[in-house]
């Protein structure tokens, strides 16, 4: 093979949000003419170091090259004159507007005649784009809500290749971020065809998917990421499968990280059963038994539907079918005050937006779920609600300057304690943990596992969804694994049975 | 950490707000004094505070609501509504003895009938607007603009006329003008400060008023928490429609009449007693301890204004642009970088 | 004999001399201000003097202030110190209310106001206010049927000019000047407002003397420019034959010929108002409107405050006034192209020292 | 139901079938207001006779009417777009006419700057507009409560700005326009059409027409692609102020006054007329193209009960239950979003 340059190169990229490292220092190369795929589980890194390349956030240290010059975007616009595009995960698309106007916008300054816009150039060079990318059959003029999924994605790729067009004719950079999530078999090789086109004409893709089929099919290289760092890349004629999964789960975690000696079998009476629950569009024929004293891990990339059936446990949301059963009985929760009253409780995944109320203080956000019991009289007792506090900061190891202490004042992982001391005070007996480690540091993660293990130890039952996979299945005693929006598998979990990631994994993607 | 302060100085917000009326109240009390001598005089003090009577009965009402971040702008003409309701009814039992020849009925029994009624229009328009508010996700400003309308449309339907209570029924708007402390002190005003009390008190000390602060903190917290978001929210719209229903019976007291347009200027009032009371309109953070002195600060600019004799056009001037800084001192922008774009 | 007549006439000095120091209350159309007997102590005390409106956007109602800004020159001739001030409620009753109370309690009792009540219903809270400071109120136009200045000693008086016989000549002369026969529009003010009420019933009396008049459209347009604009605007589309339109003030007037002019008929169909605004009279003078009345503003704000001086300087005592000093009418004036030349020439001049001048003997 | 008809579907198909579903209520809300006018007219047509109801007088009365209400609501459509929303109206529509009126040659004052005036009034307009949106965009207050104070304020400065003396405007070009019509169509309502077809040219043949569908979508789109959002927002107030402005003068024509009252009640009709037409209140959605419609079906409704001499204070609650029935039609109804 003759020596190429590469088009792009990102040298040990590092990034760290308050705390946590989201990147450990990772390597790209990209060639030009070639499709390099990414994948990786739920926070291995690829949509953040996608978004560090095309100027969206900053590296925290690393250097990029384009065209093998020196790279250092300040925001998207940067990326765009280096001939960078990216296709986000959320479409960005503006519905209400035709094709050209989306293909063009933000750009439309080169059109203007006499204070108007001409319109007509503008299709007519619209059109010219769209033949640049061998995209044929869009009519330029429909407004993008007429539009399909895949139509959509076809004109968001014009859009992009449009705007990191380099007037030099130099080859561009296109970056991918799980573009088939909302497409169908048929939409999909539509979109490969036009990768290949792209491809064929000189221009990097990066393409990020959670479906590994996809990826070992239009790539022509695969990056593997774990926990913020590369584990290397290969060519896509040598990889398999397993062999990425192998590659993408690492080795299962010491016995000690996860506190098995801690694990307990669970009883055999049924707390909460689930039985053929469904919400149109999202997941289907969902069911599963929880048992007293069991955790129970729900395992699946984003947009399997875990999330979805939290919310709809938790009371948050209302399925379209199905029941559940509490303790036998059939109930209908329609708030997550209702399900709490219940007797299930919900710790959620994004702290700071659903989890805390940051203008209050600590013993405040501890006596969210139980005010109803710390009164004195008819009036709600301060004195208990410090009280409470005092005792719960005392048990689980808060840091804090007191009871009175405003809870943004904590870090992270304390305050996440907070939420779990406001669980366990709420006297609930489910207790669903939505990502419980995410945004905290080591430390306070192993603390959150022992809580964890406390928590079943008290006679309590968990649902879990981890952080990451191993976390999932190093805690649980059972896992249920989903695939758009059904469960594919379900895995025994108990201390000498653990399966292995591989097996997770290859029933999730 | 930045978090930390962008939240300290949020709190001292808090204070500004309510070291801005204090100092607003005793500064303007004072130079309108100097001015015209009068103005501690006993018959302008009670008619002030009368006139802060029924601003603070509506307030507080308002407080509560702004408390979790909405807004309810149908107040002024609910409001409105209830003021024509109870002197309609009065008048329909005026002619009712009249016909059967008393002399001197039951005012006090009428009297609590027809605010009984007006209370229960009020509830249901808090109820109805709640209800659309929290289980139809409509924005509340935009809901209670809708019902504005409809309300004001009603007004004019109950009595498209102004009406005044009936001399045999005097007892139903004299009760206004009784007062205790040598007359320095109004009754109504201490039914409003006993109201505003009882909702400090529903706020600070029970498990409901605790709900309402951490809706307007973090709504969706709450939500999660398992607190009783939806529920809590109707209530406080209900009671903030009675709050309005209230403040029309004390108006139709005060002036003895009604006036189908008559509560439409106080939605701006409401809003301005409660912001200058050190309540945000973001959310979280107010009580009705402020509203007493924010509702006070409003009346002594609008009374005093009239009573140094300045002229009726540039009290507009100077209430909207007074309304307008408070409100920009008031805002938490700290909150509003996260996401959520202020619309 | 001689004795007897030197008695007799040593008598009827003393008991004419008796009579020319007290006051006639029965005949009080003839009593004048003599500023020798105000108490120098009251001359020197700053009087407060005010006019309470719905909002001086209302050319009539400008005319109020200004009848109390010429009764203000008058009191700088006799010596009395004074202060004036406008109270705009701009047509909110509780405002109103509110202002009248801040300014009773300013003036501490040294207060005088003439008062056009909102709307009927406040015209007592207005009085009560006053009565509270000790201050004297005069009221115009709106009050209820229940209430009266016999009530209170600080409610001095109500006036009002006729309304009906005001309506009554307006809707005469707009069916005279359409000879006798055709549609008309009848537009009337705020349905219950007691000067439209009254102003209707003079047109509805004027009606039936005329048979060949059909009214075609009777509606209210709330006493607004706009709102008749849109009414005649539209109905004029329905009954295009129409020939006269009747309206309860000018305001309304102003946007019926509006509604006229944008299709080329002012001058064509006849319009007659109410309370002599200025552009209505101008109208009139070019011959686009027929007739209007003039209520006169300036007596009315001038006098009101006179009788109340007059009272509160003690030169009258108010319970011997006799009820129909404290309740009458004003005179008003039938303005149309025979006499609007006369009108708009004539500046008026009033002797504010004949406090009943404004009251109307017909 | 869902169950029934999905028991076969995969995800990822029952996905496209919702997207599919809300596509199609979308297509309806959009010809949903033309059937409601359609039927307005046949109505109204029966009710009042169609000789009367369709009477060209009463077209050209319409037509007139419907000058002012739509200029304003157009400016409204535009701060809605990007999901704020305005409610200084009735204040900016007053002081504008009567400043115009305290301007150009009249009764009371010698200013007669004539059509220059008429600019300055407008200008004024789109001052306030311009101060409106820097205080809701710089300093982040809620739009709905800036404007509102704003109301006060203008109204406070139209009254002042003639000073209890009524402006009746002698201004020859203003008389004139009050009368004309060219084609049978009144002056103003050509003036409105005008400023129709103008700010149909900025929706549809600017960037800064385009760029307000994406703020009001999404602000991050344009954010990325270097749009200067906070700008776009506060021209769509200025340009909020100037319809307003124009509005106020064409109310000055109208009544041949300048005075505070030619505000009064525009601001309900407005936004009815807005929501009506199909802009969503959440932004993003519309277009003044569907604004008009929402304006003639307001306007039609109110000659038309007029017409049937319904009390106008029914009209107002009517307005008042048009727009909360068009928002609940509209609005996102998940259960996570959060209305405040």
């Amino acid at each position: 093979m003759e020596e190429r340059k590469p088009l792009f190169t990102a040298k040990d990229i590092t990034k760290s949000f308050s705390g946590t490292q989201a990147l450990k220092g990772v390597d790209l190369e990209v060639y030009p003419g070639e499709i390099v795929g990414l994948v990786g589980e739920n926070g291995a890194g690829k949509s953040t170091l996608l978004k560090i390349i095309i100027g969206a956030q900053p590296q925290t240290s690393g250097t990029m090259t384009m065209h093998g010059a020196p790279y250092a975007p300040k925001n998207p616009m940067d990326g765009n004159h280096a001939g960078i595009g990216m296709v986000f995960q959320e479409q960005s698309l503006i519905v209400n507007l035709n094709v050209a106007q989306n293909i063009f916008f933000g750009h439309e300054d080169r059109y203007r005649r006499h204070g108007f816009i001409n319109w007509k150039q503008m299709n007519a060079d619209a059109e010219q784009v769209l033949a640049n990318c061998d995209i044929t059959n869009i009519p330029v003029r429909k407004k993008v809500f007429d539009l399909n999924f895949a139509t959509r994605q076809m004109v968001e790729i014009a859009k992009v290749v449009n705007v990191a067009h380099r007037d030099d004719g130099k080859s561009c950079l296109i970056l991918l971020d799980e573009p088939t999530s909302v497409l169908n078999e048929e939409e999909v090789q539509t979109l490969f065809r036009q990768m290949r086109k792209l491809a064929a004409r000189g221009h990097g893709v990066v393409f990020v998917s959670h479906r590994l089929d996809e990826v070992l099919e239009i790539s022509d290289r695969i990056y593997v990421y774990k926990d913020g760092m590369s584990m290397g890349n290969m060519e896509t004629k040598s990889a398999t499968e397993a062999i990425l999964y192998e590659k993408m789960v690492g080795r299962n975690s010491s016995n000690e990280y996860y506190q098995l000696d801690k694990q307990i079998a669970p009883k055999e009476a049924v707390v909460l059963e689930v039985k053929n629950l469904s919400k149109f569009g999202v997941f289907k024929d969902i069911s599963f038994k929880l048992h007293h004293g069991e955790i129970l891990g729900l395992c699946g990339v984003v947009g399997s539907g875990k999330e979805e059936i939290c919310s709809v446990l938790c009371g948050d949301e209302s399925p379209t079918g199905g029941e559940l059963l509490l303790d036998g009985k059939p109930i209908r929760l329609s708030s997550p005050e209702k399900a709490r009253k219940a007797g299930i409780l919900m710790i959620p995944k994004e702290r700071l937006y659903e989890g805390i109320v940051g203008i209050l203080s600590v013993e405040d956000n501890i006596a969210l779920s139980n005010l109803a019991r710390l009164k004195s009289g008819p009036s709600v007792s301060p004195k208990k609600i410090t009280a409470q506090a005092t005792q719960w900061i005392d048990t689980m190891n808060i840091k804090t300057n007191g009871p009175k202490a405003l809870i943004m004042s904590l870090s992270g992982g304390n305050q996440q304690k907070v939420v779990f001391s406001r669980a366990m005070a709420s006297g609930c007996d489910i207790i669903i943990l939505n990502h419980p480690t995410r945004g905290v540091d080591v430390g306070a993660r192993e603390e959150i596992y022992t809580l964890i293990r406390e928590i079943v130890a008290n006679g309590k039952s968990v649902i879990l969804l981890g952080d990451t996979l191993d976390e999932c299945i190093g805690m649980s005693s059972r896992v249920i694994v989903l695939q758009d929006g059904r469960i594919t598998a379900e895995f025994d979990a108990s201390v000498d049975n653990k399966p292995s990631q591989v097996d997770v994994v290859s029933h999730m993607m | 950490m930045s978090e930390k302060t962008a939240k300290q100085r949020f709190f001292k917000r808090e204070h500004l707000m309510r070291y801005i009326s204090l100092v607003s109240i005793v500064v303007l009390a004072t130079a309108f004094n100097l001015m015209q001598p009068n103005f501690f005089g006993r018959m302008n003090v009670s008619s002030m505070l009368r006139d802060d009577a029924a601003l603070l009965v509506m307030a507080v009402g308002m407080t509560s609501v702004l408390m979790f971040g909405s807004i309810d702008l149908s107040m002024g003409a609910m409001c409105s509504v209830s003021n024509v309701l109870y002197v309609r009814i009065i008048l329909l039992y005026a002619d009712k003895f009249k016909a059967a020849g008393i002399e001197e009925p039951n005012v006090g029994g009428v009297m609590a009938l027809s605010m009984a009624a007006c209370l229960l229009v009020g509830l249901c328009s808090g109820f109805m607007l709640g209800l659309i508010h929290v289980k139809l996700k409509v924005p509340s400003f935009i809901t209670s603009l809708g019902f504005m309308s409809v309300w004001t449309s009603v007004a004019y339907l109950i009595s498209n006329k102004a009406e005044s209570i009936p001399r045999m029924m005097k007892g139903a708007s004299d009760w206004y003008k009784n007062s205790i402390l040598g007359g320095w002190i109004p009754v109504p005003l201490i039914i409003a400060l006993a109201l505003a009390i009882g909702f400090y008190l529903l706020q600070s000390r029970t498990v409901f008023g605790r709900t309402i602060s951490s809706i307007g903190g973090n709504e969706r917290a709450a939500r999660v928490a398992g607190m009783g978001v939806d529920r809590t929210k109707i209530i406080i719209f209900t009671l903030a429609g009675m709050c309005a229903a209230l403040g029309g019976v004390f108006l139709a007291s005060k002036i003895k009449s009604s006036d189908p347009t008559l509560g439409d200027p106080y939605t701006l009032m409401i809003v301005a007693s409660c912001v200058l009371g050190g309540t945000s309109l973001s959310g979280g953070r107010g009580s009705c301890l402020g509203t007493i002195l924010g509702a006070l600060t409003v009346i002594i600019i609008k009374n005093g204004l009239t009573f140094i004799g300045v002229d009726a056009y540039w009290q507009d001037v100077v209430f909207g642009l007074f309304v307008l800084v408070m409100i920009v001192l008031s805002i938490d922008r700290s909150k509003s970088t996260r996401g959520i774009a202020v619309k | 004999m001689k004795k007897l007549a030197a008695l007799v006439l040593a008598l009827m000095l003393v008991l004419s001399c008796a009579a020319f120091a007290e006051v006639d209350y029965a005949n009080l159309k003839e009593f004048v201000i003599d500023p020798a007997e105000i108490p120098q102590e009251k001359l020197d005390t700053t009087l407060y003097l005010a006019v309470s409106i719905r909002g001086l956007e209302n050319p009539y109602i400008a005319t109020i202030k200004d009848g109390m800004d010429m009764f203000a020159e008058y009191l700088d001739s006799i010596g009395q110190k004074y202060e004036t001030q406008v109270l705009d409620s701009g047509g909110d009753s509780a405002k109103e209310v509110q202002n009248m109370e801040n300014f009773a309690a300013k003036a501490d009792g040294n207060a005088i106001a003439y008062a056009d009540p909102n709307e009927n219903t406040i015209a007592l809270s207005l009085a009560e206010a006053m009565a509270e400071s000790g201050g004297y109120v005069g009221t115009a136009w709106n009050k209820e049927d229940d209430v009266s200045p016999m009530d209170l000693d600080n409610w001095v008086i109500h006036t009002s000019p006729d309304n009906t016989v005001g309506g009554y000549n307006t809707a005469k002369a707009l069916f005279e000047a359409i000879g006798g026969e055709g549609e008309v529009f009848c537009i009337e003010g705020m349905l219950t407002n007691a000067a439209s009420i009254g102003r209707v019933a003079g047109f509805n009396k004027a009606l039936e003397e005329y048979p060949n008049i059909t009214v075609a459209v009777d509606d209210t347009a709330n006493w607004d420019t706009t709102e008749a604009l849109t009414l005649v605007e539209t109905n004029l589309t329905k009954y295009p034959d129409v020939k006269g339109i009747w309206c309860a003030n000018d305001n309304m007037a102003t946007g019926a010929l509006q509604a006229l002019d944008a299709v080329g008929k002012k001058g064509e169909v006849k319009v007659v108002g109410f309370d002599a605004n200025t552009d209505i009279v101008q109208a009139i003078a070019d011959g686009d409107a027929t007739a209007t009345i003039s209520s006169n503003g300036y007596l009315q704000g001038g006098y009101t405050l006179a009788i109340c001086y007059a009272v509160w300087t003690g030169l009258l005592d108010v319970e011997k006034i006799p009820e129909n000093y404290r309740i009458f009418a004003t005179p008003s004036l039938l303005i149309t192209s025979e006499n609007v030349e006369e009108y708009m020439s004539a500046a008026p001049v009033y002797d504010f020292s004949h406090i009943y001048f404004c009251k109307d003997d017909d | 139901m869902a169950n029934e008809r999905g028991a076969n579907l995969t995800i990822t198909e029952e996905f496209a079938e919702k997207v599919k579903r809300a596509n199609f209520m979308d297509r309806v809300m959009r010809v949903a207001p033309i059937m409601v006018l359609a039927v307005l007219i046949l109505v109204f047509s029966c009710v009042c006779g169609f000789h009367v109801f369709l009477a060209p007088s009463n077209l050209v009365a319409i037509l007139k009417q419907l000058a002012i209400p739509l200029c304003v609501a157009m400016g409204l459509t535009y701060v809605i777009m990007i999901g704020s929303i305005d409610l200084s109206i009735n204040g900016v529509v007053g002081m504008t006419g009567s400043l115009a009126g305290v301007f150009v040659a009249n009764e009371v004052n010698n200013l007669n700057l004539g059509l220059f005036g008429i600019a300055l009034a407008i200008l004024s307009g789109v001052a306030v507009g311009l101060l409106i949106g820097l205080v809701h965009v710089y300093l982040r207050a809620p739009s709905f409560m800036v404007s509102l104070s704003f109301m006060y304020v203008c109204q406070g400065i139209a009254r002042l700005s003639y000073h209890s003396r009524i402006l009746k405007i002698t201004d020859k070009t203003m008389l004139w326009a009050s009368g004309a019509s060219f084609l049978g169509i009144p002056f103003i309502t050509w003036m409105a059409l005008i400023m129709f077809i103008l700010c149909l040219l900025i929706q549809e043949y600017t960037a800064f027409g385009r760029h307000v569908y994406a703020v009001g979508t999404n602000e991050a789109i344009p954010r990325a692609v270097g749009v200067n959002v906070n700008w776009v927002k506060v021209r769509v107030f200025m340009l909020a102020g100037l319809m307003s402005g124009v509005a106020g003068v064409l109310g000055a024509i109208r009544l041949g006054i300048g005075q505070v009252s030619i505000g009064d009640n525009q601001m309900f009709p407005a936004q009815a007329a807005v929501v009506i037409g199909g802009t969503a209140l959440a932004g993003g959605k519309g277009g003044v193209q569907r604004t008009l419609i929402g304006v003639l079906i307001m306007t039609i409704l109110k000659n038309g009960l007029l017409m049937c001499n319904v009390s106008p204070y029914i009209t107002d609650g009517v307005q008042g239950l048009i727009i909360l029935l068009c928002v609940i039609l509209t609005c996102e109804h998940g259960k996570t979003v959060i209305s405040k």
